[in-house]
């Protein structure tokens, strides 16, 4: 579900926004439960990154956003594809393999992408994703419109190079990107602190020339209002916000990997401030996050049935489309 | 038709493409208000401005990689690598993102980027400047590879790397940019994967591109003398490979050299080699001979640099050991 | 003898040579604590400590730059890049630094690294995780590259690889760690360069390496069950070539068909097709066929990446067709 | 010349240091300018940087070093050569391309190095150096000596991704590595402020865990201090330190380069405070200077002689080391 945000400045959020950020928290946990369990039948091969704890720095970023911004997500894609407003149904056709799917089968989870919803795809490669964002926006100003480009990436890619060059151009080009750092304090096994000397990653912004901020990212609403504050100064002309949004995963680093090595306490604790329990708080009502949940239950149990009974893409169809030489 | 140097037909090509669409732009280190170490854009920022015609940091993974998200936002962005050499930074982004979204994402995205970037020795440049890497370009599903060797050639077909949907990887010659040649004057395009006979012959067919076609022409003038009689195809497109050109002429002639700079031990020789072989195989008369760079990195020296690369005496040396 | 699995034969030739020379340590992502993505580097670091085995962040690039200034101090480093496609980040390091250091220095320098990786299609990967990338490193003068097939060549060719003092490319395949086979119990290497007749035949060559040989010896098996004994070689080392091997095969069987799993266009097999019709070409009763990967990226539903790589019924019916 | 530090602390500096790091000014100031000369009567082919203006960082970081140390260089690297101690006769030779050079005729100016004095070479890749300084601390690391490395690299370097991947590496691993990033302030014909967003270029090793300091890149004995300090920390296994040598080119990138687009009040500004005078100063002693002085120059001329006379490489012998296959 594509969410637009208010005009002009975040005054008092208003509750379609806050109902819309509940759907696409609640959307993600059951869409990646629902992944897990597909996987564990043979319906989903290659690898899955569940975003199992993280849903709220997605729909809190995406429900600033209009529906012509653009995001660039990675890996761990899921979450952002649902926040942007993909349909579940052709994502799911499309993490089974089939022709039906966003990408006829060709990409899976790991590249996962929907022109639809400006969501310019996942990536394998662990940073990739950052540079074709920062691109992105340098189109919004080749071709002078007023879009923003949200970069989702985790803490693992801040280690890159090619993080540390995008944040300089994107300073030094005043694009119309938010580098939106999903720091979940892994990468695959290893623990934020084995991987950087620094503290908080927000700090490298200053040291590219780009504002850097931290929030909450089990928080949806602050993360919210972090992108809707960086993508105003964003559709200004004011250039680029790094946030990093401290947020944790719920397990492994993918479906296979029991995560045995995280620090059993910090789960917990992160665990205990779930970003799904803490909107159903904000929203308050039971009765308004019930509908919600019921009319996702439907449309999941539509998108997986739409998945299985899809056709595989045609072997002789995808050869007949190869070039010769 | 005008005289041009190659840099001009490439310059010009780029503005008439900036003029055309607002949505080509230019992206390289210190392309702009300097028009670039080869003097390709030069006068381009003035006309353009700085929203097209972008000077960059020295940070050409990312650069590229923003070329690649500019493009799938539907601009056209010709980034400039000033040294193939220095296209090895940019291997990620051109072999597991330009080269591969468009098929990841179902045909939902496009990349229309041209990645404009220059290699060959000769300069005394050494190692690290003076590389022939297109053979890596060339193995990858997914790219178009460009290499001209005339003015007429690089202005044709830059514009049309320009306008075309798939990523082009657009290498030029150090060697070249101060060459020159007839160009016509009223605009036109030269269509990508079209290999062109640029001297018609029966005795044995020379497959070159770039810089060596030069070489070959020159070889053939001398083999002339002699009675011989070789034909010069530039393939101007490597990917794709214009195999149907390639084929019609060695039917023709029986007999066929490839020629590059590019070091032999996994050039793009081996593959057209084995290609006539393969689809030829009854029409020759022996097997398909390849003159190509030695296998070793290129030295600093000019004497020593000279000896890495074929040179015409080696061509025709080539071409009278198999007739 | 004793049975063990490729990824086992690995870790026993990296522990091997930790134990003998205190100078070789190993770099990578997770391969210290978590053993490594495919398990090769398990129980290493529990037995040689964080000072040799390394767990990096994931900056491939500069970790890769590291191990040749290490390797430039003394030192034997062993990177893993975890997947070939993830190399495409490290080309700048590996075809400008390593392959370039020893040469332009005037071999004052010398790089002696190793850098382990993993490639080809199989398990529903896609596009970024599935390349056959070798062509690339096969067109580098100054690298070696070794592509072992079963777990002793592995093991013997890893230890040799690590001894060698110039940078050597060791491509794993994701499908061969859990494959298993006999190891000699006793020390052992095996030399760089020396392709090996896995199957000996008279009828046609069979050449191939990696994960392809096992194709190859399977479709052999069948073929000899119609009475036709094809050779089967695996090249092993791609650089230096085996030249001799091949072509003392060649001149025996008279007909060749090389075999790999990376896109034909630009492919190791047009390099070494077009050597053995250089040398061989009287020898030969046709051309030498390539049957290789098809020109496209990997897809992910398995259905159509099975369509991608040469199964062995086409490399039946590929014999079949020259003989 | 080869420099060996004073033991233990920064105590005042000893004269014989002084004259050392005068001789490596002096040498380089005049060696870039023969070079020059040289190329334009055409025994230099290809690029030639000069490192003209810069020399007194090049001579005081040296001169804080001990021979077994290791530097990295750039393709601006003479002045590094030098001051590490390399035989200007071998030096020329190379540039000029003969067989009798430090790298046989094959490297020339852009990639001079000496394992003679533990130059690990210049390189023509920007920034291509970094990680392989990384790499030979993380060597040193495994040999367990307490030798340390210099990485010599300027202000574009440091907007590239291997500049921030291995400090951050460095900083996880306390490599005894020192990056010296010379701030010229251009890169080519791009002046820093064009090229990010950021002030203090030293303000980037904290975002990565590493302290970073600046100091005056003209003053030889304050980088000298720097360095000297850096280098105990690296050796005590405290790990790397940025040191942002702020200093200027006397002329373009390149030879061929006259460099119109440079600032010319802050070029006039820099070149009163030539490092060489300011060096001279130090010294006071003018009879000093001057026995210096001619010893270099007659080094120099010695070494123009020896390059002239030496063969060029013998290009059968070339062809003959050429693996077939
Ligand atoms: C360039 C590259 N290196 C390594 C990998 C293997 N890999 C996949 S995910 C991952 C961890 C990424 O960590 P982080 O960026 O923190 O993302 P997270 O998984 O936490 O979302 C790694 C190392 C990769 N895909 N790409
Ligand atoms: C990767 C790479 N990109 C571009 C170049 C071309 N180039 C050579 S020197 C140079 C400028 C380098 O600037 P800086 O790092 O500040 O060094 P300085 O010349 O100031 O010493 C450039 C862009 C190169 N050699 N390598
Ligand atoms: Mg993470
Ligand atoms: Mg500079």
């Amino acid at each position: 579900m594509a969410l637009t945000p208010p005009a002009g400045d975040p005054a008092p959020i208003a509750e379609p926004i806050l109902l819309g950020i509940y759907r696409n928290i609640y959307a993600t946990r059951r869409f990646e439960l629902t992944c897990i369990e597909l996987y564990r039948q043979g319906h989903i091969r290659g690898y899955l990154h569940p975003y199992l704890g993280e849903e709220a720095v997605a729909a809190g970023a995406c429900a600033a956003l209009r529906p012509d911004d653009y995001i660039v997500s990675t890996h761990r894609g899921h979450g952002h594809c649902i926040s942007k407003g993909a349909d579940l149904s052709l994502m799911m056709a499309e993490i089974t393999g089939k022709a039906t799917g966003y990408c006829r089968g060709r990409g899976g989870s790991m590249h996962i992408s929907s022109k639809q919803v400006n969501n310019l795809g996942a990536n394998g490669i662990v940073g990739g994703g950052i540079p074709i964002a920062a691109g992105a926006a340098m189109g919004i100003m080749v071709r002078q419109t007023d879009q923003v480009v949200v970069a989702f990436f985790s803490d693992g890619a801040s280690n890159n190079g090619v993080f540390a060059e995008s944040l300089n151009m994107a300073g030094i080009f005043r694009l119309p990107v938010i580098f939106m750092l999903e720091n979940n304090h892994y990468a695959v096994s290893t623990p934020i602190e084995c991987a950087t000397g620094c503290c908080d990653l927000a700090g490298r912004g200053p040291a590219y020339g780009v504002p850097g901020i931290c929030v909450d990212g089990n928080d949806a609403v602050a993360v919210y209002h972090e992108t809707l504050r960086a993508a105003g100064r964003a559709r200004r002309g004011e250039g680029p916000t790094l946030i990093e949004a401290k947020t944790f995963r719920h397990g492994g680093h993918h479906v296979n990997d029991p995560g045995l090595y995280m620090d059993p306490q910090a789960l917990a604790e992160w665990k205990a401030r779930d970003p799904l329990t803490l909107m159903k708080q904000v929203i308050a009502d039971p009765s308004k996050t019930r509908i919600i949940e019921t009319e996702v239950e439907s449309e999941l149990e539509a998108a997986v049935a739409f998945a299985l009974r899809s056709p595989e893409p045609d072997v002789a169809e995808f050869i007949a489309g190869i070039p010769e030489h | 038709m005008v005289e041009m140097m190659y840099r001009e037909a490439l310059r010009r090509a780029l503005d008439e493409e900036m003029q055309r669409d607002p949505l080509v732009f230019l992206m390289g280190e210190t392309i702009a208000e300097r028009g670039g170490s080869y003097k390709v854009t030069e006068g381009l920022w003035q006309k353009y401005g700085s929203r097209r015609v972008i000077d960059t940091p020295i940070a050409e993974a990312s650069f590229t990689g923003m070329a690649v998200g500019a493009a799938l936002v539907g601009c056209r962005p010709v980034v400039e690598i000033l040294f193939v050499d220095f296209a090895m930074l940019v291997m990620d982004q051109i072999v597991n993102q330009a080269a591969k979204i468009e098929f990841i994402s179902g045909g939902q995205g496009k990349v229309p980027m041209v990645l404009r970037t220059q290699g060959g020795a000769g300069n005394g440049l050494a190692a690290q400047h003076s590389q022939s890497l297109e053979a890596l370009f060339y193995h990858i599903p997914g790219l178009k590879l460009v290499m001209p060797a005339t003015p007429a050639d690089a202005c044709g077909l830059l514009k049309s790397a320009i306008r075309d949907d798939d990523p082009v990887i657009f290498i030029e010659h150090k060697l070249l940019y101060m060459t020159r040649g007839p160009v016509p004057e009223e605009e036109f395009l030269i269509p990508l994967g079209k290999a062109e006979i640029k001297r018609p012959g029966r005795d044995a067919t020379l497959i070159t591109y770039s810089h060596m076609t030069l070489k070959c022409l020159e070889a053939a003038a001398f083999l002339e003398k002699e009675g011989i009689r070789v034909e010069v195809i530039d393939l101007r497109t490597l990917a794709p490979l214009d195999t149907e050109t390639l084929l019609d002429s060695v039917r023709r002639t029986g007999r066929a050299v490839v020629v590059h700079e590019a070091c032999k031990r996994g050039g793009v020789g081996g593959d057209i080699a084995a290609m006539l072989m393969e689809q030829a195989y009854d029409d020759l008369d022996g097997p398909v001979l390849r003159i190509a760079g030695r296998n070793t990195p290129i030295p600093y020296n000019l004497k020593i640099e000279r000896a890495c690369v074929p040179s015409v005496e080696e061509i025709v040396a080539g071409v009278l050991s198999i007739l």
